[in-house]
């Protein structure tokens, strides 16, 4: 069998068996490397696996030549090679420029079982990503989700290991909600295929079980995307793990949860409850809205950087859903965009977080006051990423806004609410990404901001490599807008 | 008659869960979630899954109480009385269990033959199984061959939990500042009281030997590597406790422990990757020998393998994390 | 006729390991302190659990079911016991003392 | 070079500027020939396209091609042009006043300044070459924002305050209503290119099309129509070099440019003229301008006094576009030009008289003429051209308003304009007066005129002023093709 | 004895109440952890329950024996499930361990108030 055939388990295995050599070597600088390594090479095979898919379509590999529904297959389409590039791309390039910033934050002789932990939930997250079958996601929930706690405990402060402990409460009840719902629909339909399920859930008579399950899947998921009343875990998480894997989980991890989300919902439901995409509009929609609006509006009043930004997500993640929840194939396609944009800008924004956060005191909006003297070209990207979260035109984040709200310009009432909050909650990101900018560049120095200097080069180069993507996917929309709708077409083949 | 007997069961499960929830004394919740285990286990005996009994009776029952009690060695061991809160939570619990009990009605009836979920995939396992591997128990085949990528991602998780602990709370002598030799061999193991110690010493090369005998008895009967190996750390951990700790290090130090965590998942990778060169897709054993169905066979012997090493090591890992934190 | 006598000694040894079950556990319940408590414990899970695995083995006879009831048998014989003196010891060292009962000098904590 | 190049160009130069000057911040000397140079190297390179214009050309370029119709892309059509030529030329001008000023009050913190400077000229370009409504909204961001450190450029508390709601407004009015409106537009017409004709000619009508305008014309927070007026007198804390490139180079003109581009181009002439319910525009218009004018009566400080001058005269523009007739659009291209030379004019002359002797009342300016004559004269003649008396620019662009007026009997903008001009005699003439022949009040002590190059600068813009009456034709030529 | 076949169901549905109860309503985190197991033993009595087929064994095939046998597939995917409990279970402790060391209490108002006041 050809490599090229051999992709989809090795975009899996590279990280996946990287790990436990971590486990066996010694030395930080060593463990960096192959973690890097690792991470760089499952980046490659992402993008290898996106050109294959734009050119042959859907890519189906079968774990130990067993056929679904009967062994495990890996399914590759427009949707979950858009995610895995975002999350391959994310660690490599963290992981690439992070290393100074993380050996500055972690206990140097534990810094290799911390790379094998992030090389884990790397894995798990693309694991999640390919898998076309429903237990596989949950086994793959637990990997991801377990190492992620690791990597967030890691932080330096106590508020880290209580942060930890209720997003381990919060994701472990969110996995098994899922995996009850999950039961469920094993119940009724025997196989625990997608694809399989997607065929039988048809046939099922009474629905009444295929309905809670629903609703227990949604839910599940729900927590583990941070979706706005179930969001509680993400600020504390964001704030306290070390700015780098901040920078890294802010990229993906809420994400891969959603497209879980995405996927079960519309593949698997949507064509066979009857009035789905009603419900699924009446339940998320409300959510999305309010979690928009509250989101931006404690941004708004937030006083430190990396908690501001991290209810910025929470926001953002409302705007994902609200796509979504529009049912609709612009909609739709307007969500999966926004879901690979927030990834570029959040990504950038924590990069120079985590930038500015070597060489300043804190990370209040006090301590940053005029960093844009002392440190010219970290403050510059983070004021380029800000541009791009907030959707200035030429940055990527204008272009799933202005997606977003063409889609919801064809929705009637609901689509008229949804601008307006939509644009409310602009401007409310305008407000508070400029209180950041305008500390940065006008506030006086204070503290050590006056002395501070440029992080290590390779930081900055990172930095600004994720703020130049911002630029280039606002002004070459091509790829993402391309593989978005394809997904849209994939998610809503069962509506009429 | 069985069904009584369930019956029966699941009512002392309520009973014990309840209990749980309310005790003030965290050593008697543990206990009682000890009791819950072993009857859970005898329970799924009942229901016919016997794998899954061996499991609960040796992880549940044992292993998890073992690190409860750990850490309640570390940790205060009564709880504070709650404030408040409940209002919310009985309503929220409530609105999930009436949802859950909604959808019981329309669910198929125990062991109706005509469930869904026995007429579409599980047939297929269990006659294709003596034909394509050739083992008697399906579990171990679904687990080890048709489903081994699941099992696969099982032994990251573990692994990752290792890499976890001794991360947050380090292992003496391989990871963190401590070395392994400044653990005194005082308080946490009984080896002045005569008779545990002579009982156990007794008793420990038979947990080790019946832990072999369930690791490679797994194609033919219960068991397989999660249960060996959580066996094998048991035995090992009663070592621990009778000979303390420093005795403990000197037949497996921690380094050597962190060597196997990893190997154990590697030679379950390795399998993988070798079927990979040899032309296979990822876990396909039959490219393992000319014969298919041989090489399944060793393919599942190997992974097991690597799943015992694994889980053994690791959980002895982590009880010797929360021991020498105590220390 | 010798199964006849086999199945009625199995009963009633079934039926005496469960009456001890049931006694002890009443015991455990009603009984003053700590250590009188153990006492009727220990009770259950050596005599009475030792009844009914040998009532079990003359239900199945001569078989590989009857040995590994017996290494079950053997190994409660034990670890039940063992059991019992860790937990006495236990209590004594944090100072359980029993009841209108005078410690000797050596085990004063 | 051809004309598309020199767009290119156009569009680099002065970022390059800004790059230039940041490198050599350190020499004040070299920074200013740089900005000097770029200055000039710009306007020449704008007038290069002049003649292509003249000759009916539309040199295209585009940058960057997004999904669907959407693109980063620059056509240059006469309005443009013209607005380009105007920014450009008066950079120069303006840079050599700057000078004088900055140094003449050292100030701080001159080097952002200058970076800031150029690249808010780099954004008029993009917004007067702007091929679509998108790219005219990108630069037209890209102007408030770095406009923002000028208009803060002194740093301290109030100052902060104001500039906040300089920015509060200006994006928050483009962001909230001029976005969605363009998006409304883009789905309605399918597309966003300026064309000839209006792109919604025909894609939408009635109620919907008043409200589209209202949406376009709010969410143009720079025009400064009334009520979204508050940000320029806010402004009125910045630097006079500033002010003077808030109020007759780039920012107001960048507004009511837009809208009249807007009217134009995507709602078109005919369409808005036969749709009734666009009619409200010419009242608002109206309104702000008597409004303005009244205001501008009570104040006491020169400068404010100004910043609601402006608020009339674009209102003119606005008006003019709305009366909808072929003389009032090039009525209105035209007094974008004339009210840049006065107002240039007159705020070089307030800067010029808080130079030299820090007054900033209207009171404090009895007998000042006798100090200050160079400075004096060009204001009167800056004053002059805001009420549009002959021989001052002010006069043409009236003239073409009012005949487009009369071209289609529209009596309220004829009333409004009479009116006004009455106004606009009733608060500059007793200034004018009182600074010429009233005794100057003991308590001030002598100054002389201002520096050098601040006087050469007002003079040369006084003289445009006059000039402009006189030599009009080509900008007349320029504009006529407007309403071909 | 039909609705005797829904009894695991409810049992079922019961633990999960109790358990999420605990983890939902109760401060002391080894409380909530200890919820959190019987929350997920819960969903594993679901699984084995589905498996269960009338008058059958454990699918440990016979040869010659034509018995019927249980589903297999549940009992493998509840050993994960067991195994990745545990897993959580022991990674919770640490944390809970090393929030004692930090803070001086597992009871969560109790962290969260101390981190109001710092």
């Amino acid at each position: 069998m050809s490599l090229a055939a051999q992709l989809p388990a090795l975009q899996i295995v590279v990280p996946l068996l990287t790990a436990p050599v971590l486990v066996l070597l010694r030395g930080a600088n060593l463990a960096w490397a192959a973690a890097t390594a690792a991470s760089v090479m499952a980046f490659v095979i992402a993008v290898a696996l996106t050109l294959e898919v734009q050119s042959v379509g859907v890519i189906v590999y079968e774990m130990g030549a067993w056929p679904a529904p009967f062994g495990i297959e890996l399914r590759i389409d427009g949707l979950n090679a858009l995610v895995l590039l975002v999350i391959t791309g994310a660690s490599a390039l963290t992981l690439l420029c992070g290393r100074a910033s993380l050996a500055g934050e972690i206990d140097p002789d534990r810094l290799a079982l911390f790379y094998a932990a992030w090389l884990i939930a790397l894995a798990g997250l693309a694991g999640i990503a390919v898998t076309g079958d429903a237990f596989n996601v949950f086994v793959f929930m637990e990997i991801s989700s377990l190492a992620t706690y690791i990597i967030i405990a890691a932080g330096p402060n106590r508020q880290a290991l209580t942060a930890t402990f209720k997003y381990l409460i919060m994701g472990t009840v969110g996995a098994t909600f899922y995996l009850i719902g999950v039961g469920l629909v094993y119940m009724m339909t025997g196989t625990l295929n997608f694809a399989d399920m997607e065929a039988r859930i048809g046939e099922v008579t009474d629905q009444r079980p295929i309905l809670v399950a629903a609703g227990f899947i949604t839910v599940g998921l729900a927590l583990k995307a941070a979706v706005f009343p179930l969001h509680v875990w993400l600020p504390n998480a964001y704030t306290h793990a070390p700015h780098i894997v901040t920078a890294f989980i802010a990229a993906c991890s809420t994400k891969v949860a959603i497209y879980v989300l995405l996927r079960f919902d519309f593949v698997v439901f949507q064509g066979n409850l009857t009035g789905h995409a009603f419900q699924f509009a009446s339940f998320l929609a409300p959510l999305a809205l309010l979690g928009i609006l509250i989101g931006s509006a404690v941004a708004m009043f937030e006083g430190h950087l990396k908690r501001l930004l991290a209810y910025s997500s929470v926001a953002q993640v409302g705007y994902i859903l609200l796509g979504a929840s529009f049912a609709s194939k612009a909609g739709i396609t307007a969500g999966v965009v926004h879901m690979f944009n927030h990834a570029l800008a959040k990504g950038a924004l924590f990069l120079a977080v985590a930038a500015l956060a070597m060489r300043l005191s804190g990370l209040r909006l006090a301590d940053i006051a005029g960093a844009g003297r002392t440190m010219p070209w970290t403050a510059a990207a983070l004021a380029l990423a800000g541009a791009s979260l907030v959707g200035i035109p030429g940055t990527a984040g204008f272009i799933s806004k202005w997606l977003l709200l063409s889609a919801a310009l064809e929705q009637g009432p609901l689509g008229i609410v949804a601008v307006v909050v939509i644009v409310l909650s602009s401007l409310a990101a305008v407000i508070y990404m400029w209180r950041v900018i305008e500390r940065l560049y006008f506030g006086t120095p204070a503290g050590n901001a006056l002395s501070a200097s440029e992080p290590p080069w390779m930081l900055v180069a990172g930095v600004w490599v994720a703020a130049l993507a911002n630029v280039y996917f606002g002004l070459m929309p091509g790829l993402p807008v391309g593989l978005s709708e394809a997904a849209a077409e994939e998610l809503l083949r069962h509506l009429p | 008659m069985t069904v009584f007997f369930g019956i029966f069961l699941l009512t002392l499960l309520l009973i014990i869960a309840v209990g749980i929830v309310r005790a003030q004394n965290l050593f008697t919740a543990v206990m009682l979630t000890g009791i819950f285990s072993l009857i859970m286990a005898a329970n799924f005996f009942v229901l016919d899954a016997a794998d899954v009994a061996l499991t609960e009776a040796a992880v549940g029952a044992g292993i998890s109480t073992v690190l409860l009690l750990g850490a309640l060695a570390l940790t205060p061991s009564q709880e504070q009385d709650v404030r408040g809160g409940r209002i919310l939570a009985l309503f929220v619990v409530t609105v999930t269990t009436a949802v859950v009990v909604y959808a019981t009605f329309e669910k198929p009836r125990l062991g109706d033959p005509q469930a869904p979920v026995h007429t579409h995939v599980a047939p297929w396992y269990l006659e294709k199984t003596p034909e394509l591997i050739d083992i008697p128990n399906v579990v171990t085949a679904v687990l080890g061959a048709y489903r081994a990528y699941d099992t696969l991602g099982e032994v990251i998780v573990v692994l990752t939990a290792g890499i976890g602990v001794l991360f947050l709370l380090g292992l003496p002598g391989a990871v963190g500042r401590r070395k392994a030799d400044d653990l005194s061999s005082g308080r946490m193991h009984l080896n002045h009281h005569l008779v545990p110690q002579v009982v156990g010493r007794l008793l420990v090369p038979f947990i080790l030997l019946f832990a072999l005998y369930v690791q490679f008895h797994g194609e033919y009967g219960p068991g397989g590597g999660f249960q060996a190996g959580a066996i094998f750390a048991a035995g090992l951990i009663l070592f621990a406790l009778i000979e303390g700790e420093r005795e403990a290090y000197t037949i497996l130090s921690p380094r050597l422990l962190m060597v196997l965590m990893g190997s154990g998942a590697l030679l379950y990778g390795g399998v993988g990757v070798a079927n990979m060169l040899l032309g296979g897709n990822f876990l396909e054993y039959s490219v393992l020998a000319s014969d298919p169905v041989k090489g399944q066979q060793w393919g599942i012997i190997a992974i097991e393998l690597g799943v015992g090493i694994t889980v053994a090591s690791v959980l002895l890992a982590i009880y010797h994390a929360f021991a020498a934190r105590g220390l | 006729m010798m199964a006849q006598v086999l199945d009625v000694a199995s009963w009633i040894m079934l039926l005496g390991g469960g009456i001890f079950v049931l006694v002890g556990g009443i015991g455990m319940l009603r009984l003053p302190d700590l250590y009188t408590r153990m006492h009727a414990a220990s009770l259950t899970d050596t005599l009475g659990t030792l009844l009914i695995l040998g009532g079990i083995m003359l239900q199945a006879g001569l078989s590989l079911a009857s040995i590994k009831l017996a290494a079950i048998a053997g190994f409660l014989m034990l670890t039940g016991p063992t059991a019992t003196y860790a937990l006495a010891n236990a209590a004594l060292m944090s100072g359980f003392t029993p009841q209108d009962a005078e410690l000797p000098e050596d085990l004063k904590p | 070079m051809s004309s598309v190049e020199a767009i290119q160009l156009a569009l680099i130069l002065p970022f390059a500027g800004a790059l230039l000057i940041a490198l050599t911040g350190r020499w004040p000397n070299l920074r200013e020939t740089v900005t000097l140079v770029i200055a000039a190297a710009l306007t020449g390179v704008v007038w290069s396209i002049v003649p292509d214009i003249m000759a009916g050309g539309r040199p295209h370029l585009t940058v960057a091609q997004l999904f669907g119709d959407l693109s980063i892309a620059f056509t240059v059509e006469p309005l443009g042009m013209l607005f380009a030529a105007l920014a450009a030329t008066l950079w120069i001008v303006n840079s050599i006043y700057s000078i004088g000023y900055m140094r003449g009050n050292k100030e701080s913190k001159q080097t952002r300044f200058y970076i800031c400077f150029a690249i808010a000229i780099g954004a008029v370009m993009g917004v007067a070459f702007a091929d679509n409504l998108l790219t005219l909204f990108l630069c037209y961001e890209i102007l408030t924002i770095s406009t923002y450190p000028l208009v803060a450029h002194k740093g301290d508390k109030p100052t902060i305050a104001s500039a906040r709601i300089y920015l509060g407004i200006l994006l928050g009015t483009s962001i909230g209503l001029l976005l969605p409106a363009i998006i409304w537009t883009y789905l309605v017409a399918g597309t966003l290119t300026f064309t000839p004709g209006g792109i919604l000619a025909g894609n939408i009508a009635g109620p919907a099309m008043g409200f589209m305008l209202l949406l376009f014309v709010l969410g143009i927070g720079k025009a400064a129509i009334m009520p979204v007026h508050r940000w320029l007198p806010a402004a009125m804390v910045a630097p006079t070099p500033v002010s003077a490139l808030l109020h007759a180079v780039a920012v107001v003109k960048a507004g009511v440019f837009t809208v009249t581009k807007v009217i134009i181009y995507v709602f078109g002439v005919e369409t808005l003229f036969a749709e009734p319910a666009g009619g409200w525009l010419l009242y608002a218009a109206a309104f702000t301008i008597i409004a303005a004018s009244v205001v501008a009566l009570r104040q006491q400080n020169l400068k404010r006094m100004l910043a609601y001058s402006t608020i009339g005269q674009l209102s003119y523009v606005i008006m003019a576009a709305a009366v909808l007739t072929p003389l009032s659009e090039i009525g209105a291209a035209v007094h974008i030009v004339a009210h840049a030379f006065g107002k240039i004019t007159l705020f070089f002359a307030a800067g010029a008289i808080y130079t030299a002797s820090k007054k900033t009342e209207l009171h404090q300016l009895r007998g000042i003429g006798a100090r200050m004559p160079w400075t004096m004269a060009a204001f009167t003649i800056g004053a002059l051209s805001m009420i549009g008396v002959p021989p001052t620019g002010g006069f043409v662009s009236k003239w073409f308003i009012l005949a487009g007026a009369f071209q289609s009997d529209n009596y309220v903008a004829i009333f409004t304009i009479i009116l006004s001009t009455v106004l606009n005699a009733a608060y500059f003439l007793p200034i004018v007066f009182a600074a010429w022949f009233a005794k100057e009040t003991g308590d001030s002590k002598p100054h002389g005129e201002a520096p050098f190059a601040s006087v050469l600068a007002l003079s040369l813009t006084a003289l445009a002023t006059l000039g402009f009456f006189f030599f009009n034709q080509g900008v007349l030529d320029l504009e006529s093709q407007l309403v071909e | 004895m039909e609705l005797l076949g829904l009894f695991n169901y409810w049992v079922f549905a019961v633990l999960l109440m109790v358990g999420f109860y605990a983890v939902i309503a109760k401060p002391n985190m080894i409380k909530k952890l200890l919820g959190l197991g019987i929350f997920q033993a819960a969903v594993f009595l679901l699984y084995i329950t589905m498996d269960k087929v009338e008058g059958g064994t454990a699918p440990i095939i016979q040869p010659g024996v034509d018995a019927i046998y249980s589903n297999p597939l549940p009992q493998v995917l509840i050993l994960t499930a067991i195994v990745v409990g545990i897993s959580t279970t022991a990674l919770g402790l640490a944390v809970v361990v090393r929030i004692y060391e930090a803070y001086g209490t597992i009871e969560e108002d109790e962290t969260q108030r101390q981190d109001l006041d710092a």
